[in-house]
């Protein structure tokens, strides 16, 4: 499977992909007990380069390759967190984690409730729609983000990439850590150096007056060019990016609601059942009286995504109905 | 495709590699959406194992299945079409590459997800238990798919239930980069096979004929009611993983040796000469033919429509349930 | 693990699990395709005696002893049901679907989608909060709900587990089937007789004057006790059975806004996440003008399940929590 | 507990037995919430591990792990209150009788999901690796859990790394109500394991010893950076599945069997006073001690707080990320 990046990109800053690596090469040198785990990891580097290099600095005993084993990878790092260490499972695609699912919402997720005990495990993988067709594009978002004891983060750029892997890797939590396959190879300023970035902070992308776009990962985008088009007919729409859907910034949030009244939730899973709805439908009990009309979704469609790169497209948010959602909005 | 003679199982061969080569160039000029998964090398493992097959048993296969797809039977017009993921394909354009399938016609699909066309095939050998039909389910699974918990989960119970079910491990020896000795404990398949209480076995994959006979063996103890047969056929792949991939994980010396010794159309053609059962120009000939057919192939894909943007939705369930 | 029932029971009704016996031997009489595959099946009759009896009417053939291999499971119902087959899979705990999860969302969800053709499988589980602890009182409705391909059916009585079976096995399509650990042995009566139930359609639980309870399964009777305490201070609530999570009567979900214009929905599940957002967020756009002030959603709390039992009753959906959020939307 | 003698490893049996059947009749007045898993019968595989291993070794287990538990030095009082689900238990009352563990003593957790143990002492085993410790992971698993694809996905991991690993099958013939034979192809789980490459045996489980010896073999092996051992012990539950059931699954002489003829503390009992290892007053006043401690256990488990309602949600993550 091969990937697309539609995303304009500046060649002297990092990717998406290579400030993962240097996130985790930083954490790696100052703590021993990361390891990295996952399959063709070691020469490649990763199937998307996440990990390129690191082999090679930090030796094959703190990146290993794996045989083709979901269940027994997430066991592994599971077992070696609560004995104390640190490992990354790298599952390549989130869909491979349909292969190890007990050992992350059975156990990981639930052993520190249980035993009351840290299980410090990060499970990284590509997530998103992209090409390949129906078996590598789930969205687990909304699962993940809603079993307790798991926290999820889905940067959308180079340096939330790098300053949220980091903060993932000094808690002693089981964090899933989701990457756009399409957003690979873009690259982007890491602004906050060395900084680790705390979860449930989101980010305002562009500033706005009459509405915002609440969204996260690839679809902030697709918001940012709806956005472009909006301002052409003199709407300026506020663009957050959630970052992570557990903890999820319920504060800005309710803030962009307060300010606005106007609010667009837009993600590509789905729409039923998308984390979406419950955005919505928490803040609108928090804060109904601020709302001008009803929180409006833009969400995927109910079904499997085709392998056609024009069905795949269709399939999620595109400009057009991002734009007519914030139209829905603005006749309040 | 009906293997009536010794020359149709070299054509088959044949039409697979020509039929990847092709696809791999178009692949590289952006006719693929999401790549392919090459099989050139590989031929003698599906044709093998098809050519011992009735035309009503199943097969349920794994991401690199376009030899297993062709060699059952279907054309490489349908499959060309929905490598371009065109409306004309195998599955209409929504599987590209990895998804290849009609059950109609005993293909019980591709897959992108390794070793799960292991436990379909087991399921269909389960259907066919229950019907009491005479036929068999072939699971193909890669090397990489020997480590994979649920491949040894659908083996144990096509044991204990005697299903007929036989298990073909299509062995390239790699997992993407991945050798498979290095991640294989013990490294012997049809010893950890055996383990599981079936008649397992290590054969030659790169022997068309080899494939053929074990084959037919497991497929006779399998409708006589004996149960499944493991299979690993051993061979190579000349391709990187997905079109395009290099890597340095094997050397060059590695692929030049399998491909100048050990290739599977080049050993059968010399013993197909060498015995008489084919004139070099019945090969000349055969070659044309099948050049000329996998170029209608990319014809008949180019010129296709796309499926219409319409059709986004349909068909997600039957519709009797009543979801609107 | 023991299961708990602290609903009423009249003797003269099949139980719940009784209910699932009567439809799966009426439709398997007529249907030679129906087999159903589980552990413990053949002479303990499923761990709820669920299937009790069916093996000695209609022989192994038809009622199989699995190994502990939930994977092997699923996929010889769907590699069956592709062949032609309506398998029945008993994973005994939903909870064990997490060793199949590739196997139902990668695959029998998605293969009609893909390659056009029927995938005529009922998963059956138990599900809910019981005894027992964490690792058995996950709850999937929503990730199963919200994936494009399958259906999902949560009845809360013995009529209702009769009829939904007997649909679920006349359908070519995959259909999770979830049964309420707590419910098993509740006997009720049998009022449709031989007739299935369709999918997608509510079922008013209770009349109401004044608000309205949407909930399914064992919440139903929490819903319905507080109802009961809620009448004694004037408040009449309807109570609604949703009955099936996909399709989801949406209809009905309407109807009861603009009726009353205070809804309350009320599940088990973790709140965050939970199916009730969805419904929530969906009506409010749909229904906005009708509602008197937000939906209140009342779910369990974000964590782990505890072995203890008043622990394990405090985290879920209680009468006092229900009457407080209906107190809540009577106060619009 | 510190195996220092022959007599200690009796004792620990005694201490199991008494402390089940307590349990058991506990269980069935209401006192143990969701039931419990007796383990009378096994006694010699929990204690023949144990006593091989370092106080610092990790194991990780199963629904069925009292005797596990109790064998690897925890007090029957912690035990005994978790079972009543206790604020005093060993997992604060939130485990329950399948919820036993503590990782500061080395204890990885009883698992409500068959298989799920091996995996976690696996990568106990990996986190040993790691760090370069010599101490060693045990995996318990039932004769259930050998059909588990993730046993063998996980054994296989320890393969290929050469981890301080051992995988040992608690093997009771039956899982609920089905007998291992009936859904395990083959039947012969050190065959099946010997196909993942590492030294595996089939051995007499009710024989504390026999356990011991081969359990301290392999614990040596994989202190050497010699890699895994796969041990399955031969053994017999006595009871139902979970406390109170009863089943037609088997017959009583099968039972009767087992327990007159096969017992592993009457077996060791007798091998003890045979030898002159411990006189019938040795064993008199060890059992009048046994049954004390039980007795105090269920004394402190009546007596325990419940854990507090306000603990409801607490520690369900560290709090670092800042949830609310
Ligand atoms: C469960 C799962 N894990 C990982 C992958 C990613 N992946 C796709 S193909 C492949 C290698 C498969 O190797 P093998 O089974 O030997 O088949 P081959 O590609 O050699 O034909 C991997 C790791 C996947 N598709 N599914
Ligand atoms: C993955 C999974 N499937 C099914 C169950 C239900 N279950 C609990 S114990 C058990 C039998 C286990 O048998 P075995 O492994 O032999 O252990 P034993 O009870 O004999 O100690 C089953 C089927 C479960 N807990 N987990
Ligand atoms: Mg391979
Ligand atoms: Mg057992």
């Amino acid at each position: 499977m091969s990937t697309t990046t539609d995303t304009p990109t500046r060649v002297s800053h990092p990717s998406y992909s290579e400030a993962f690596q240097q996130g985790v090469r930083e954490e790696m040198t100052t703590n021993p007990d990361i390891f990295i785990l996952g399959t063709d990891l070691v020469e490649r580097g990763g199937h998307f380069a996440q990990v390129k290099g690191i082999a090679q600095e930090f030796g094959e005993s703190r990146v290993k390759d794996s045989p083709i084993s979901e269940a027994a990878m997430v066991a592994a790092g599971l077992g070696a967190a609560m004995y104390g260490l640190h490992p990354i499972i790298d599952l390549n695609f989130i869909d491979f984690s349909f292969g190890a699912m007990d050992e992350i919402i059975n156990q990981a997720a639930k052993i520190r409730f249980m035993f009351g005990q840290p299980v410090p495990l990060v499970i990284r993988a590509t997530s998103g729609v992209a090409l390949g067709g129906a078996h590598h594009t789930n969205a687990l978002e909304a699962f993940f983000a809603s079993t307790p004891g798991l926290s999820l983060a889905i940067p959308s750029c180079a340096n939330d990439v790098k300053g949220l892997i980091k903060t993932a890797l000094r808690v002693p939590d089981p964090v899933i850590f989701l990457m756009h396959k399409k957003l690979s190879g873009v690259r982007s300023e890491i602004t906050t150096g060395h900084q680790p970035i705390p979860f449930g902070k989101a980010n305002s992308v562009r500033p706005g007056k009459d509405a915002a776009i609440i969204t996260w990962s690839y679809t902030l985008f697709t918001a940012l060019k709806a956005a472009d088009e909006l301002a052409k007919e003199g709407i300026e729409v506020e663009v957050i990016d959630l970052r992570t859907l557990w903890p999820l910034d319920e504060d800005a949030v309710d803030a962009a609601i307060k300010k606005y009244g106007r609010v667009v939730i837009a993600d590509e899973a789905p729409k039923f059942g998308s984390l979406t709805a419950e955005i919505a439908a928490s803040a609108t009990e928090r804060c109904n009286s601020d709302l001008k009309g009803p929180i409006v979704r833009v969400g995927g469609v109910r079904a499997p995504i085709s392998a056609n790169p024009r069905h795949s497209d269709a399939a999620i948010p595109t400009v057009a109905g991002m734009i007519e959602a914030v139209h829905k909005v603005m006749k309040y | 495709m009906a293997y009536t003679d010794l020359q149709s199982l070299l054509r088959e061969m044949l039409v697979i590699r020509e039929f990847e080569e092709t696809a791999d160039k178009l692949t590289l000029r952006g006719k693929v959406p999401g790549g392919m998964h090459n099989s050139s090398g590989q031929e003698a493992v599906a044709v093998g194992v098809m050519s011992a097959l009735a035309a009503d048993d199943v097969i349920a296969t794994t991401h690199r299945s376009h030899h297993h797809t062709l060699a059952k039977g279907f054309t490489p017009n349908e499959i060309m079409a929905e490598l371009f993921t065109k409306a004309t394909g195998v599955s209409k354009g929504r599987g590209a590459s990895m998804h290849l399938g009609d059950f109609k016609r005993g293909h019980f699909g591709g897959n992108g997800i390794v070793g799960a066309g292991v436990g379909i095939a087991m399921g269909a050998a389960m259907g066919i238990h229950q019907r009491g039909d005479k036929n068999v389910s072939v699971g193909f699974v890669g090397d990489g798919g020997l480590n994979t918990g649920r491949t040894w989960e659908s083996l144990n119970m096509a044991v204990i239930y005697k299903l007929p079910f036989i298990l073909v491990v299509d062995n390239n020896q790699y997992a993407v980069e991945t050798f498979v000795g290095r991640v294989t404990g013990g490294n012997d398949p049809a010893k950890r096979a055996s383990g599981f209480g079936l008649p397992s076995f290590n054969i030659d994959g790169n022997d068309v004929l080899e494939v053929q006979k074990y084959t037919a063996e497991a497929r006779e103890r399998a409708v006589a009611g004996e149960g499944p047969t493991f299979i690993n056929a051993l061979t190579y792949r000349y391709n990187g993983h997905n079109v395009g991939e290099r890597g340095q994980y094997r050397t060059q010396e590695e692929i030049a040796d399998w491909r100048e010794h050990k290739d599977p159309i080049d050993r059968f053609t010399a013993y197909l000469l060498s015995t008489g059962d084919m004139s070099q120009a019945d090969l000349d000939s055969m070659k044309a033919s099948v050049h000329a057919e996998i170029e209608a192939a990319v014809a008949f894909a180019e010129s296709s429509p796309e499926p219409d943007l319409s059709t986004l939705t349909d068909g997600v369930d039957s519709g009797l349930l009543g979801a609107k």
